[in-house]
């Protein structure tokens, strides 16, 4: 084992980490004030959750030795057969787990940003249990776990298919997009959805947690590289540049649209570009990054605006942003891979002279996984729809699904009127 | 002259002002505002101390007219804040005796 | 000395600076809009002072050799005697004297928590400089300083009780929660304790704070296996699962109590279950860091309730928080200490067929260091009110302390009313 | 090439990306509510455009080889002839071009402090592209390329002159400093300034701002050793020390001049410390440190005042923290480099009984980068000024900049009320 | 029918919330205020810049009530909110012409 | 007694506190609000959608007087909050029937 590759690991699961707190603002700002602490609150139950799961199962069914090409093995059910010692390529087996980890908590919460406002917590919870166990985990079997030496025991898309996917733009962007979009459809409109204003609260909120994503995703990013490396360095160049081309992007199509660039716009284009950014962060060059980040920020822009005219309700653009970006880093590896800077790319894309090949794996690898996750997730949503509820009460969504589903209100600045003495509850 | 003070529910403050606008008045004062009334709050929890939040957001509105369109603002407002449930609000009117338009100086009924 | 292992304690000790201003948020969004400059500025001082110290005398009291067992030498006076070459184990000691800075950092900036709107800041001021001295440095040296490879000059806990404490349980939490609750009993009740409503005023800086801490905390525990190896893959997924496990815990124990779980809560849990696997992290499975973690959850939960009736206002909750999850975290390393994976656990705890003999350690370094920050806590703070006060006027807590103690307001969203033309002060 | 080395400078990066954010909130939470997008904004174009030259032709000059003593080469445009395995000392170069490329993004945020409120959001962007092309690239290129083996084709101040600058004084602070100036003279005062109250409006960003950057500040001096080892631990010491002490200095001159202690001192303590330790974090012992950081915290606190004497109007105080910062620091190695650590002090200071050769260098590398920022930023702002203009009419000043040129509000807290029915631009 | 308009200090809103309830008032409205009065304000310092704010945080309450209980409810106000100190407060009392409710559109006294 | 009630633009706030400290008037209550009028909002965008924010913030003052001094509240209030362009605000007075000083009891005149 490498200490260097370990620590870099180490400090990379630490960043993910962060990402979902980082997640929470920056769709936290964007609900309204009354429904702020909600939409938090779906991220920490990712956080609260999968956790525990990934210590039973989760890990397991994902990475475990013993398994085939669609599920993991059942050796690492609770985190059995790994010590200090086990090894993982060259690093503690224990910083591998803890590093994908990261990868299953911010993949369900991203697909939250669909259903702001008007979700029961009660429905989010088993929604989360769920979904992580039916879809993710074996997604993400079947992208990131490599298998043995031989590629035994690997996933169909790591090792069969061999896609490139260098850090999850189909398991963990296409996969949350297309769940978001399902979801969407699940429980319907926010009441008023087109006649109120649904501006975002805090803006600043959102720019904090467009920072946290960024800085966190160097770590989804060059941490994939899973060690301390040129390739790593590679994968973090791309992320800065991508992601700066992104906002250009989409700041550049909102000067054309309203002659002026918007925060949320910046915002969102940063996200947008660190998405697309996911799957090719070792397979282009950074130049190839610049040209991706700033298509990626041009179409997501436009991506967005689709909702108000095919009329779902993805309150906070999981789709136009994560399903569309991460479409769009995928596939356009098939143009942009190059295997000059030595990074992750096994041949050429079209523009570097290499064949279609590697497009259509691309193209097959994010369209299974969007079927899958679609097709599972509103299948899941409807269940959960029927049984317990998955929707809150209009009145309540009017008045604040924080109040009703949290018993809290997110703001108090006049600290002195409005509420009456209190009991205590013990 | 006549000053109508409107406390209402948050929601409706788009609905009022374009029944206000239809009617006729082109000019009004919001306030955000709270209530304590017959319509419950709600309670909220923190660490397990449970508080009662006995007021409700509203929005306040204030209107001077003209005499004689009093009645029709009032139910104007009155109509399209109604939701039927306890909290829609009051209306209240108070007479004014004179109204001042800042920029010009115009006085009363020039001033609305 | 090894650069993997450098890197990641660099990395770590970056991360464990960054929770203070976290500690800041989490305390500051719990504060009425009035007092939240205040409860930052006790944050903000012990990151001020505490370095300074420790450059003077600080960390050579903690762990310069030719110290005893309780309290260390002075050959690091002013840190004199170390040069860029000298290590400590893997790692330079100038790496190693700036990681174990921030904990003394930390441990201080917990304790305002107890004394929330009501402190003179200059009492603070000297009850940091007096505090840090007296109680943390040598409680620091019993714990953490292991001495010279046959422990020679190392503190009593960590080389003659050889109770285990892997990152700071007692050292930092039972110390701080202990402090706070002698703080408390000083001060006295806010003005209008049980009659005014004291609500959080800004619920997402909370959880902001909640997630900084979380981020930072993988540098502390994970960081506390000084290297970037198994250890500290092993520290950094219980620090993970523990935590979650924690707040599973917590929003359970609402569930059952009000039917809804509450973002406080979630916050909450998260810091309770962060504070309990402290000591625990290299000592525990995964599987035994969630089972700490639920038990955490649910007796901090329990625990923060007890204010209210035994009638101390120990404001933001560090004795329900940081007193009883750092006792926890200790004492149940008696049970669930486990030699599988491979860690920090010398031997197995009573669950996995251990004796007592680990228990009655980990009570008795529990019990001690307890009574002694209690007891030294209380007379300090006795001093300082008897001398230049520490509580300021009740007419001063209502109109709010951050006008009277630091001259400003927090918020000013009107940005037009209020402020007459200024004078410079100049 | 190094895992360990390359580990933490890849972390370092991160950590300094995340620094133009935390600096984004430093300086947002010090405008009034209606302009925080602006501030907020300018940061965020930095960190979209600076990326994309980077790439294009700005790592090139400042650092390809085959370049002079004022200029880098042309090997390197587009970041061709790089690849995963080409190294930088220890560390792959696309580590240490991702590690650059973060300097020169934060380096012009840094100057957006010193026009809040006013300035048209088109001229910014046309600025930042100019200015770190005219400017920082080639100052970079200076104080930061030390060149081949025998430092041929390194900058001037690096290898010709020998001055110390271990991260930035000079071609960061000063530079940025300097540059401040130029821009607030060229935008002329705020309408209303000393008329008007300008209060800040949110002070609990500026101090998640000041704890924010100081984070990321161990990634910017730590880091600038290029790899994980004892001089890294020296600078990671000397910036937690010198930070502490200026938080230390300018609370105690505001003390003795209001009684009190501000938190926006303590915010503008920590950046002031963080600036002047940046050029001396290798050069110093932790001693000297807390002596460089009291002094800095006190001057700076006294030189923020002289704007009003003056009658400039650096609206956020970019002249008095970071150019006056950044002497202190740059000219205090003069006196307080030792080599007795054994860091980056290449002779010792005139304090340690050195001779004043050292100083002659630090004065002349300081003066020679400010007069050549400060000439050419202001030629710059003139031309933009007088071609697409650079200011905002005053009645959009009154009504907020945020509205005029972002078409946003930063807060909505009501939800309800002000907006009417939305039309979808799509 | 009145308009009684009262601006306390904000701890005291409690106090005179229960104390009209006693007395019987079963609804206001209230909204977040600032007064300017004898009661000086205090000075803020940014950065050595000094600030005298002249405002203070106040609550304001306004309860339409029937022209005989104006009394009552006037001392009842005083009596809860004083403190004695300056800044306590006014209030005042403003005929109303009509009150409305707007749920029911039931007028004056049927509408408090 | 008359109650001066004035809407104004937030920027001229000190000066009309300034202007009405000269003319003797020694309290008032500020409330902040939203006016709705001739004066035009904004638009704003969010991702792509525009909305049309038809509220501009103003200052809304309260000033209870004796009746002698309507006028010159008034016209110093008029006066000082003038910019000339649409939007400077109203003016409105309304009939006093008693104020009352919490911290004394004194009332009307005394009480002011
Ligand atoms: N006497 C009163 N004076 C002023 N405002 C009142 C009064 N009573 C009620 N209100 C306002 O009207 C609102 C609605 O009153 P409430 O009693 O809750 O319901 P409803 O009007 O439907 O009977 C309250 O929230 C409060 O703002
Ligand atoms: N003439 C006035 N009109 C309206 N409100 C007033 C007037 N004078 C004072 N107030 C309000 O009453 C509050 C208390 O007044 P102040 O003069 O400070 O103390 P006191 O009422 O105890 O003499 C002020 O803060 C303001 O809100
Ligand atoms: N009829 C009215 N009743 C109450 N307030 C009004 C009325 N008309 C206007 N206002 C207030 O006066 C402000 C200025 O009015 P507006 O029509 O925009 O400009 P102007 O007064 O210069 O003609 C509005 O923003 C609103 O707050």
């Amino acid at each position: 084992m490498d200490t260097g590759d370990t620590a870099w690991v180490l400090a990379s699961a630490a960043l993910v980490l962060l990402m979902t707190p980082g997640l929470a603002f920056f769709y936290g700002g964007m609900t309204r004030a009354k429904s702020v602490l909600n939409m938090m609150m779906m991220s920490f139950a990712a956080l609260a959750i999968v956790p525990v799961l990934w210590v039973l199962y989760g890990y397991s069914f994902a990475f475990s030795p013993g398994g085939n090409s669609l599920i993991g093995g059942t050796e690492r059910l609770g985190f059995l057969n790994i010590g200090v010692d086990t090894a993982y390529g060259t690093i503690p087996e224990f910083v591998f787990a803890g590093f994908q980890l990261m990868f299953a908590i911010i993949t369900v919460a991203l697909i939250s940003g669909a259903i702001a406002d008007r979700a029961k917590f009660a429905g989010w919870l088993v929604f989360v249990v769920v979904w992580v166990t039916v879809v993710y985990f074996p997604v993400a079997h079947w992208v990131f776990d490599f298998g043995g030496s031989d590629g035994e025991g690997g996933g169909w898309i790591a090792t069969k298919l061999e896609a490139v996917d260098f850090a999850g733009g189909t398991a963990v962007h296409i996969n949350a997009g297309a769940a978001g979009l399902a979801l969407a459809l699940v429980l319907g409109k926010r009441t008023g959805w087109k006649r109120d204003p649904m501006r975002p609260h805090n803006l600043p909120f959102v720019l904090l947690g467009a920072g946290l994503l960024w800085f966190g995703w160097f770590g989804f990013n060059a941490g994939s590289a899973l060690g301390a490396n040129g390739l790593a360095g590679l994968a973090f160049v791309n992320t800065a540049v991508a992601t700066a081309g992104a906002i250009v992007g989409w700041l550049a199509y909102e000067f054309v649209k309203e002659k002026k660039g918007t925060s949320l716009g910046a915002a969102s284009g940063a996200v947008a570009g660190l998405v697309a950014i996911t799957p090719a962060a070792g397979a282009l060059s950074p130049f190839g990054s610049v040209i991706l980040g700033l298509i990626a920020g041009v179409v997501c822009a436009a991506a967005v605006g689709l909702k108000w005219k095919l009329g779902f309700d993805d309150s906070l653009d999981v789709v136009g942003v994560h399903l569309v970006g991460g479409l769009i880093g995928t596939i356009l590896i098939g143009f942009l891979a190059t295997t000059a800077p030595g990074g992750g790319a096994p041949v050429d894309g079209l523009f570097y002279g290499g064949n279609a090949d590697l497009l259509g794996k691309q193209v097959l690898a994010a369209v299974v996984v969007m079927v899958f996750s679609f097709v599972l997730t509103y299948i899941i949503g409807k269940l959960i729809d029927m049984t317990i509820g998955f929707r809150i009460d209009p009145e309540d969504e009017v008045s604040g699904i924080d109040q009703v589903e949290h018993l809290e209100s997110a703001y108090d600045y006049t600290g002195g009127s409005g509420g009456s003495p209190f009991k205590t509850g013990v | 002259m006549k000053l109508v003070t409107a406390v209402i529910k948050p929601h409706k403050w788009e609905e009022v002002r374009e029944a206000l606008a239809s009617a006729g008045v082109a000019g009004m004062t919001v306030t955000e505002a709270s209530g304590y009334g017959q319509q419950k709050g709600h309670t909220e929890v923190y660490r397990g101390a449970e508080y009662d939040v006995t007021l409700v957001p509203k929005i306040r509105l204030e209107v001077v007219v003209d005499a004689a369109d009093v009645e029709t603002v009032v139910s104007t407002i009155t109509a399209a804040a109604q939701t039927g449930k306890i909290g829609d609000g009051k209306v209240w009117v108070v007479p004014v005796d004179s109204v001042v338009r800042v920029r010009t100086g115009e006085t009363d009924e020039a001033a609305l």
